[in-house]
């Protein structure tokens, strides 16, 4: 492996080009769509399906608003309301946050760590599809009159058999189940694909912030979701085959339910931030025109926040009467997070402060991140207080709280991600113009929709609730929660069409419009299905600004077959090649397969003699080896 | 039928903002203590990010050298420490508050069980003495000065204990009893509503806790161990008749009748509250007879059936419950 | 939403075969799902198709009672009222005489046998009307719409129910297997009450 | 032969036996006190007939005598010859419920009262086959069996002044002509509608038939009536719940223990107005001490199961009181289970002898109490002289002599929401209405018990008039070593079992002993056993047609010889699974019996048959 000047031997990088294209084009058409592999194409898939999930989740919002706009209002009735409000929880954490956090970490990381796609495809595929399966199922069961009525966090015993009648329950359970797959297969490839895929020189310390936010994301997905996987389906036993976790009758604890749940949640909502920070930094880094001080700090402060953050749980369980003693170690350890998080923003700040502002879209939406997130974070400190939580818990101040942290630390972020990375993923950049419009009418109408919600709360307004009766005097507030939350639409309104012109009319983009400094800058936009022509390799945390012009490359690879790199894990050294798969349709078949299983499992317990069987033979498919492979194989290890 | 709200009863006292109790008392003082340094430190960072973002720039293209590090080093130290130390003073102030809160009241304190219901509060007085068991529902008298000790509990969904103005909530779970006390130190009628969500009627379970002074609530409690009166005149005797062969009987006890089902709100003193359906109706002879009709329409998924009673029936059956003092 | 769906459903029925199937399927989901989800809290519509069915006498000889009128309860499909039915079965007592469907001081209703007809509307006439042998009369006492919830549940209980209508189990002590899993048990006029076995 | 032939025959007989009789190995002479007892009743038989005697052969009532003994004088079967015991004739009652009643032989005809429709036959002796004299059909009504806790029962009649007095399901009280069986009258006692119901025997004092009402399950307002015997007018009725005044407590009421006494306990010990529908019916058995004048009975539990509402004593039930039988004036009373959290009625039968306690002989009453304990109490004053257990036991650690308070385990309390396993005895206790009996040769007691326990969840309990006021949910399962039911023989001096006999079924019927020292006893599966009283020995067993709940009988035919008679007919609480046609798949049927019972349709079937058994 030697440097070489990106621009030698045009006609040969010509034809290298070619050959790639013909390797790694994915099949036209519709079946080309179906069978993709390509992290790329799957990534913008999955950010599309998020964000009509978000859309629809706001809708719900909105109608919820609507009905609480003013005391003994009739927009809904409560079995309906029940319904909203437990599918706007449902969707916002399981079909909108996580997906789209990990969707954009999918399409990003390969690009920013040089590689041609993530460590497996196929799963990755598959990942998407039973995602989009579990969404659909969901969103279908609800217009059947079927959806959750029971909160996001179901509490038993009203989750269980006796009280929730029916299946909508058992929806819940299961769609929960097809989501917690997705966000765990997700996990899965970036863990690996960033330590095992990253271009030569990428040590650990000179990966993107970014990229370490999301290694710690995939691990915290890692270690939580299976609680919650795990949990849903107790219920879903309690609920169909009469087992008694959760009937202290029979010796089970319904605090069990919440213990698990939690256990889950409240990483659960790191899980969703932590991409955000990351984000931020490259925003910041890019539009301060300056590297992120302190990047051993940030990334220290990543890990801690991934660990911190599973030591909290009970702080949502502080009103249950557990022991004093017990409950102000929680407390201790909520606060304890908030000085990494705290870190972070310091940092941010001193960035800012050293480096030359521009004030884009991007980097508005940062700032709208800091002001509204430290809002939300401070409010978390004072949630953490056992004391001062059991009279806010479960009331509206606690709902202003965690939408501030969760807007303010996820979804502005995202947006400014959005504007940020557009142009690389679709080669034309958003108006700037409706952009600040965009923002403005976001800021202002999140906390006219929240803020008012702090006081809500303290004056005693209990959460889920779908009427409020006129004497309470919680009228005027509600009705300017609502008025801000017309603006939010109107901002999110906003948004869709600034993306949908400049899907047409945007002006071009080029390879790196915001003169940044991560390596998915160095590739066309949209990049091409093999993202770098030549795979480079990486000398410092900002290459492109301390590699100007041209990048040293890696040769020796093979363009005719879809090889990729495969270096070692702490200093990214080559190691050996690895042979990707063309495109398939069994991760789609092996979805479809799942999907069966799991809707047929909550009507009859046939369903797993049907489901079992199919499963296990479209992935006998999946692995079904191909001569071909076999032979190509070999051809590496003569190379190797 | 036009709704007037119970609470219009209760003026300003459904908030955690104006104490009733030593409780709330510590726990208001503890907020207001985190709101303000709450305050000033987002104004601060608030104020660092727009210097930071706005300041005027000296000419030459920034580089990461030690003439910047320095200061940036000290600054994020310096916050850092900051935010340790308030995050410091705020976990001892908690737990002192924590500490405070759960006390042992002592041993006069008057022992009351409340017992949550989808959705409606069962509340019932001990005493040493069975004969003095007093059994009511929706609306709780304490006397103020003297500690009252909850035993929460509930037989079907998890509902929470909340009356703002005088103690933090507790959640009510079935299958473990639950309790906490507060001691409300001025007389006043509060309001208090159910915080866990428990189902269609989580909105509108709602209670009155009344605090009033010891002789009065003496004299309550020494009614509320009553039995009913028979009604004397005519038109509530057959309202009484009405009611026993009606399918009111079938849920609703009145002491010194031969109903006691437990199903539904004791209702041996219901003339006497002041709320109907869990502080959501003022107790007012339309609205009862509205909720007696279609409780349906006040409180939709309510476990109280509509009832088809003729008009001469329904008559009877109100002026019956309202002898009920 | 899911009168709006079956709406659409109906509509797409008119078009071509194969969509036709597919809506013909999809209206069937729609109101099983729906049929089963509805949480009817203000009961039968006033007047509406089903009332309180006339009293008639039960001629007391083995074959029970057929009564000519062979209407469906409304709440054979609906989840939610059976186990509102549940409930109330165990709130007023059925469950003091018939306890969780063994029977004890009256007869088993998770067996075959039934006395006086299996039929929802029978069995509605059997509460309301009360039976000779000891079963009393609540007619009046409890109001229609329970009484047909009531009547729901006690045919689940012998799993005369759609499996995803009837009850899972409860949050007590398990005394029996739960409806939703119990076997259907095909109904036999087991004539005269084994309590009034007389010499 | 005449008639005239058959009374001469049998006053021959008479005369035989009489010699035989002074010939009687003199262990059992008549000097022990227990022997005195034993004959206490004889000197103050309200029997009229003349032929009347110490061991008239007769069998007036179902508890024998007044002093409860179910001892019968006649040795004519003895433990020697027992075993060619031969079936001498059978009768169908027709009625397939559980027969738990004793027939009854006076003169020369037998009385035989059926479960519900309660029918009463009349079966002449004196001719072969002791055919059908005549039937009188009371016709209670058809609806009362809806408030029956335990299947249909009815637990005898009592003969008196040429009448045969004997309760209905429906709560009433009939007077029959014993001779032509003619209705003499009929009082209704209680309101069946409200859930009483009377299964009980009544007994005849002073010219008063006393009678009691069932349904603590129903939350009905317990009492034991007098109505004069002559005409059925009602002569006095004690409450067990409420004032004094209802409770007829007045001056001469000096109960032993401090916890007794005080005013208006029967109010003060419940919440609010629970007391009136607080069970404590009195559906057991009756004794009667006519040196003493007093009428002892006990009291049944306290509804409903559920006690969380019911916080206190619950005075007066589950106890046992002594009573004036001319104005029903409480005399004293004690309470078995003060707070009773397992449905432990207290109304099994006290059987009343004169035993030397501690060098001094005392008038005692023994009592195999439903909680565990055999008790032995001062007949006098109701103190608690010695409280032993007979079964194993989760529920209390004994009896406290000086407060005489059950000593209660609080982890077996009962309560809504929780479920608390492993309660030994359960419901049906120790030991249930079954009657034991006493010999006074032997001066041992004859116990017929089961071995039971259960699980209770406390439920939400709501009174609704006529239904069910229970709120438990119950499962009940065998005892340790899994034997379902005991006979125990039990010696009230030493104060401890002597023999046992396990039964795979709890043994549901009474047990009779006689001067031949037999014990006879049936089981559920349909053995009828005579067991050798002295060593508990089954000396002979006849397989009858059902399960075996009933009180045998011992009498003496017109012909002379000694007869052995029982109903068979399985049903009860125990046998309800059969009688009823229950579902085994749900544990909790039958208030939870029918878990214990799995096996039962299995062992048995119904049937209605009396059988008569003797010599060849």
């Amino acid at each position: 492996m030697t440097a070489i000047p990106a621009d030698a031997r045009p006609t040969d990088d010509e034809s290298v080009r070619r050959q790639l294209d013909e390797t790694w084009r994915q099949t036209p058409g519709l079946w080309g769509w179906l069978t993709s592999v390509d992290h790329k194409s799957i990534g913008k898939r999955y950010i599309v399906t998020a964000m009509v999930f978000f859309v629809l989740g706001g809708l719900e919002a909105g109608v919820m608003r609507a009905q609480l706009a003013r005391p003994e209002n009739s927009v809904l009735g409560p079995d309906a309301y029940n319904q909203f409000f437990t599918m706007h929880g449902m969707t916002m954490m399981f079909l909108f946050a996580v997906p789209v956090m990990t969707a954009v970490g999918l399409y990003l990381v390969p690009l920013m760590i040089g590689a041609r796609n993530v460590a497996f495809p196929r799963l990755n595929a598959y990942g998407y599809w039973v995602y989009l399966a579990g969404g659909l199922f969901l969103y279908i069961s609800f217009f059947l009159n079927t959806g959750p009525d029971t909160g996001w966090f179901s509490y038993v015993p009203l989750a269980g058999p006796e009280f929730s009648p029916g299946k909508r329950v058992d929806v819940y359970a299961q769609s929960i189940t097809f989501t917690e797959i997705a966000a765990l297969v997700a996990a899965v490839e970036l863990i690996v694909t960033i330590f095992k895929n990253r271009a030569p020189g990428m040590t650990l310390n000179r990966m993107p912030l970014f990229v370490w936010a999301m290694l710690v994301q995939a691990f915290m997905v890692l270690f939580a979701m299976p609680w919650v996987a795990t949990v849903t389906q107790l219920l879903a036993m309690d609920r169909l085959v009469a087992t008694h976790f959760f009937n202290p009758a029979e010796g089970g604890d319904a605090l069990l339910w919440q213990h698990l749940f939690w256990f889950f949640g409240h990483p659960e909502v790191y899980i969703i931030l932590t991409p955000g920070l990351g984000f931020v930094s490259m925003i910041v880094a890019t539009f301060t025109r300056r590297p992120v001080y302190g990047y051993p700090a940030m990334v220290l402060s990543l890990l801690s926040v991934g660990f911190l953050s599973f030591g909290l749980w009970v702080h949502h369980m502080f009103a249950t009467g557990l022991p004093q003693l017990g409950q102000s170690f929680f407390t201790a350890a909520s606060m304890m997070i908030t000085i990494p998080s705290g870190i972070q923003i310091f940092c941010w700040i001193a960035t800012i402060w050293a480096g030359r502002p521009r004030f884009g879209v991007p980097f508005l939406f940062v700032l709208g991140f800091v002001v509204i997130f430290v809002i939300g974070g401070v409010t978390g400190v004072m949630v953490a207080s056992v004391a001062f939580d059991q009279q806010v818990h479960d009331s509206y101040f606690v709902v202003a709280h965690f939408h501030y942290v969760l807007i303010g630390g996820a979804v502005f972020p995202l947006l400014g991600a959005f504007y940020y990375w557009f142009p690389k993923i679709t080669g034309r950049m958003l108006s700037e113009r409706l952009g600040r419009w965009n923002f403005w009418l976001l800021f202002v109408g999140v906390n006219l929709t929240f803020f008012p919600m702090h006081q809500l709360g303290l004056e005693g307004m209990p959460r889920r609730v779908y009427t409020y009766l006129a004497g309470t005097g919680w009228g005027p507030l509600n009705l300017l929660a609502t008025i801000g939350a017309v603006l939010v639409v109107v901002g999110v309104l906003l948004f869709v069409i600034n993306v949908a012109v400049s899907l047409r009319r945007g002006a071009l983009a080029g390879d790196d419009p915001w003169g940044a400094d991560t390596l998915e800058w160095a590739t066309s936009s949209p990049p091409p299905p093999y993202n770098f022509a030549h795979i480079p390799v990486v000398e410092g945390r900002a290459p492109l600004w301390e590699q100007p012009g041209e990048l040293p490359a890696v040769s020796g690879l093979r363009t005719d077959v879809r090889d990729v790199l495969v270096t070692t894990l702490l200093d990214a050294r080559p190691d050996s090649l690895h042979r990707h798969p063309p495109p398939t349709i069994w991760p789609l078949l092996t979805a479809i397969a799942t999907t069966i299983l799991f809707v047929t499992l909550i009507f009859t317990p046939w369903g797993a003699v049907i489901g079992t069987p199919l499963l296990l033979l479209t992935l006998l498919g999946w692995g079904w080896p191909h001569g071909r492979d076999h032979q190509e194989q070999r051809m590496v290890e003569q190379t190797g | 039928m036009p709704l007037t709200l119970a609470s219009t009863l209760v003026q300003q006292a459904h908030t955690s903002l104006n104490p009733a109790s030593p409780q709330v008392r510590l726990v208001d003082q503890l907020g207001t203590a985190m709101f303000v340094t709450a305050a000033v430190v987002c104004l601060l960072v608030f104020a660092a990010l727009l210097w930071a973002a706005l300041r005027r720039r000296s000419g030459a293209e920034p580089v990461a050298d030690g003439r910047q590090e320095r200061p940036m080093k000290t600054a994020v130290l310096l916050a850092t420490g900051v935010t340790t130390v308030i995050l410091f003073v705020f976990l001892i102030f908690d737990v002192s508050v924590g500490r405070s809160i759960t006390t042992n009241p002592g041993n006069d304190a008057l022992q009351i069980r409340v017992t949550g219901h989808q959705w409606w509060w069962e509340v019932q007085y001990r005493d040493s003495l069975p004969k003095n068991w007093a059994t009511t529902a929706n609306e709780i008298h304490v006397p103020v000065g003297r500690p009252v000790v909850f035993e929460l509990r509930s037989t079907d969904v998890i509902h929470s204990f909340w009356p703002p103005n005088l103690s933090p909530k507790r959640d009510q779970i079935p299958g473990n009893e639950n309790s906490l006390w507060f001691q409300a130190d001025s007389a006043g009628v509060y309001r208090g509503q159910c915080a866990e969500f428990c189902g269609h009627q989580h909105a509108k379970m709602a209670f009155l806790v009344v605090a009033e002074p010891a002789d009065q609530f003496e004299g309550w409690l020494a009614r509320q161990r009553d039995t009913a009166q028979t009604p004397t005149d005519s038109l509530a005797r057959r309202g009484k008749d009405v009611f026993m062969a009606a399918s009111c009987v079938m849920c609703h006890a009145i002491s010194g009748t031969s109903a006691g089902s437990r199903i539904g709100p004791d209702l041996t003193h219901l003339a006497s509250r002041r709320t109907l359906a869990a502080g959501t109706l003022p107790n007012t002879r339309e609205n009862l007879t509205g909720w007696i009709v279609d409780p349906q329409a006040i409180k939709p998924g309510v476990k109280m059936p509509p009832n088809q009673l003729s008009g001469p029936e329904l008559l009877a059956l109100v002026a019956y419950l309202e002898t009920l003092k | 939403m899911c009168s709006h769906y079956r709406e659409n459903g109906g509509a797409a029925g008119q078009r071509g075969s194969a969509a036709k199937h597919l809506s013909v399927l999809l209206i069937v989901l729609a109101l099983s799902g729906c049929k089963r989800e509805e949480r009817d809290f203000h009961g039968l519509p006033a007047g509406g198709t089903i009332t309180n069915p006339k009293v008639r006498e039960v001629p007391f000889v083995a074959g029970g009672s057929v009564p000519a009128d062979s209407r469906p309860g409304p709440y054979e499909e609906n989840a939610y009222a059976v186990s509102q039915g549940k409930t109330l079965y165990n709130q007023f007592n059925c469950s003091g005489c018939h306890f969780q469907g063994g029977g004890g001081i009256g007869p088993p209703l998770m067996d075959a046998d039934w006395i006086y007809g299996s039929r929802p509307e029978n069995i509605y006439e059997t509460i309301a009307e009360g039976r000779p042998n000891g079963m009393p009369s609540f007619g009046r006492k409890i109001v229609p719409d329970q009484i047909w919830q009531i009547a729901a549940y006690v045919r689940s209980m012998s799993g005369l129910l759609r499996k995803d209508v009837a009850p899972g189990r409860d949050d007590a002590m398990q005394v029996r297997p739960q409806e939703q899993s119990t076997q259907k048990a095909k109904p036999v006029q087991s004539g005269i009450p084994k309590s009034a076995e007389l010499p | 032969m005449t008639s005239l032939q058959y009374r001469y025959a049998a006053v021959v007989a008479a005369l035989f036996f009489q010699l035989g009789c002074t010939r009687t190995p003199p262990q059992s002479d008549a000097a022990t006190p227990a022997e005195r007892t034993s004959t206490l009743p004889a000197r103050v038989s309200p029997d009229t007939t003349a032929s009347s005697t110490a061991d008239d052969g007769q069998w007036i009532m179902p508890a024998r005598n007044f002093a409860s003994t179910r001892y019968s004088g006649l040795s004519q079967i003895s433990s020697q010859n027992v075993g060619q015991l031969k079936l001498a004739w059978t009768f169908s009652t027709g009625v397939t419920r559980g027969h738990e009643a004793a027939p009854l032989v006076v003169d020369s005809t037998m009385y035989v009262v059926t479960p519900y429709p309660n029918l009463l036959y009349a079966l002449d002796l004196t001719k072969p086959g002791a055919p059908l004299k005549w039937t009188y059909k009371p016709d209670p009504a058809l609806a009362s069996q809806g408030v029956a806790c335990c299947d249909l029962v009815n637990r005898g009649a009592a003969y008196f002044d040429g009448k045969i007095y004997y309760n209905t399901l429906d709560a009433h009280t009939v007077a029959v002509d014993a001779k032509t069986g003619r209705e003499v009258w009929k009082t209704k006692v209680g309101e069946y509608t409200k859930g009483e119901s009377v299964t009980m025997a009544p007994l005849v004092v002073k010219g008063k038939v006393l009678v009691g009402n069932s349904g603590g399950e129903f939350g009905v307002r317990g009492w034991l009536t007098a109505l004069d015997a002559k005409t059925g007018q009602l002569a006095w009725r004690a409450y067990h719940t409420g004032p004094d005044k209802d409770v007829l407590i007045g001056a001469r009421f000096k109960p032993f223990y401090s916890q007794d006494r005080g005013k208006d306990l029967g109010v003060s010990t419940w919440p609010g107005d629970a007391w009136k529908i607080g069970g404590g019916g009195s559906w057991g058995w009756i004794s009667y001490d006519p040196d003493l004048d007093l009428i002892y009975y006990g009291t049944s539990n306290p509804g409903p199961w559920n006690p969380d509402v019911r916080p206190g004593d619950n005075k007066w039930t589950a106890g046992i009181f002594a009573r004036d039988p001319a104005n029903g004036q409480a005399v004293w009373f004690y309470q078995w289970s003060p707070h009773d959290l397992f449905d432990h009625d207290g109304i099994n039968e006290q059987i009343l002898l004169d035993l030397p306690i501690k060098g001094q002989t005392r008038k005692v009453l023994i009592r195999p109490e439903r909680n565990g304990y055999v008790y032995v109490l001062d007949r006098s004053t109701g103190e608690v002289l010695s409280a032993d257990s007979y079964g194993y036991n989760t529920t209390s650690r004994g009896v406290d002599l000086k407060s005489g308070r059950l000593i209660a385990i609080p982890e077996k309390a009962t309560t809504t929401g929780k479920v608390i396993r492993g309660i030994c005895p359960a419901a049906p206790g120790t030991k249930d209405w079954q009657p034991s009996s006493y010999s006074p040769r032997t001066g041992w007691l004859y116990i017929p018990h089961q071995n039971l326990c259960e699980d209770v969840e406390g439920v939400e309990s709501n009174y609704i008039e006529g239904t069910p006021y229970v709120g438990a949910i119950v499962k009940m399962y065998a005892g340790p070593g899994g034997n379902r039911g005991v006979v125990t023989a039990w010696d009230p001096i030493g104060r401890k079992a002597v023999w046992e006999v396990k039964e795979k079924f709890p043994v549901w019927s009474g047990t009779v002993v006689t001067a031949g020292d037999v014990v006879f006893y049936g089981t559920m599966e349909g053995w009828f056993k005579a067991l050798d009283a002295r060593t508990g020995r089954q000396l002979w067993q006849f397989k009858t047609g059902s399960g075996i709940i009933g009180q045998p009988v011992v009498y003496r035919g017109p012909d002379g010889k000694e007869y052995v008679a029982v109903l068979s007919g399985v049903g009860g609480w125990a046998g309800a699974v059969v009688a009823g046609g229950l579902d085994v798949r749900d544990s909790s049927a039958a208030l939870g019996f029918v878990n214990a019972m799995k096996d039962l349709p299995q062992a048995t079937t119904k049937g209605g048959m009396l059988y008569v058994f003797s010599l060849p």
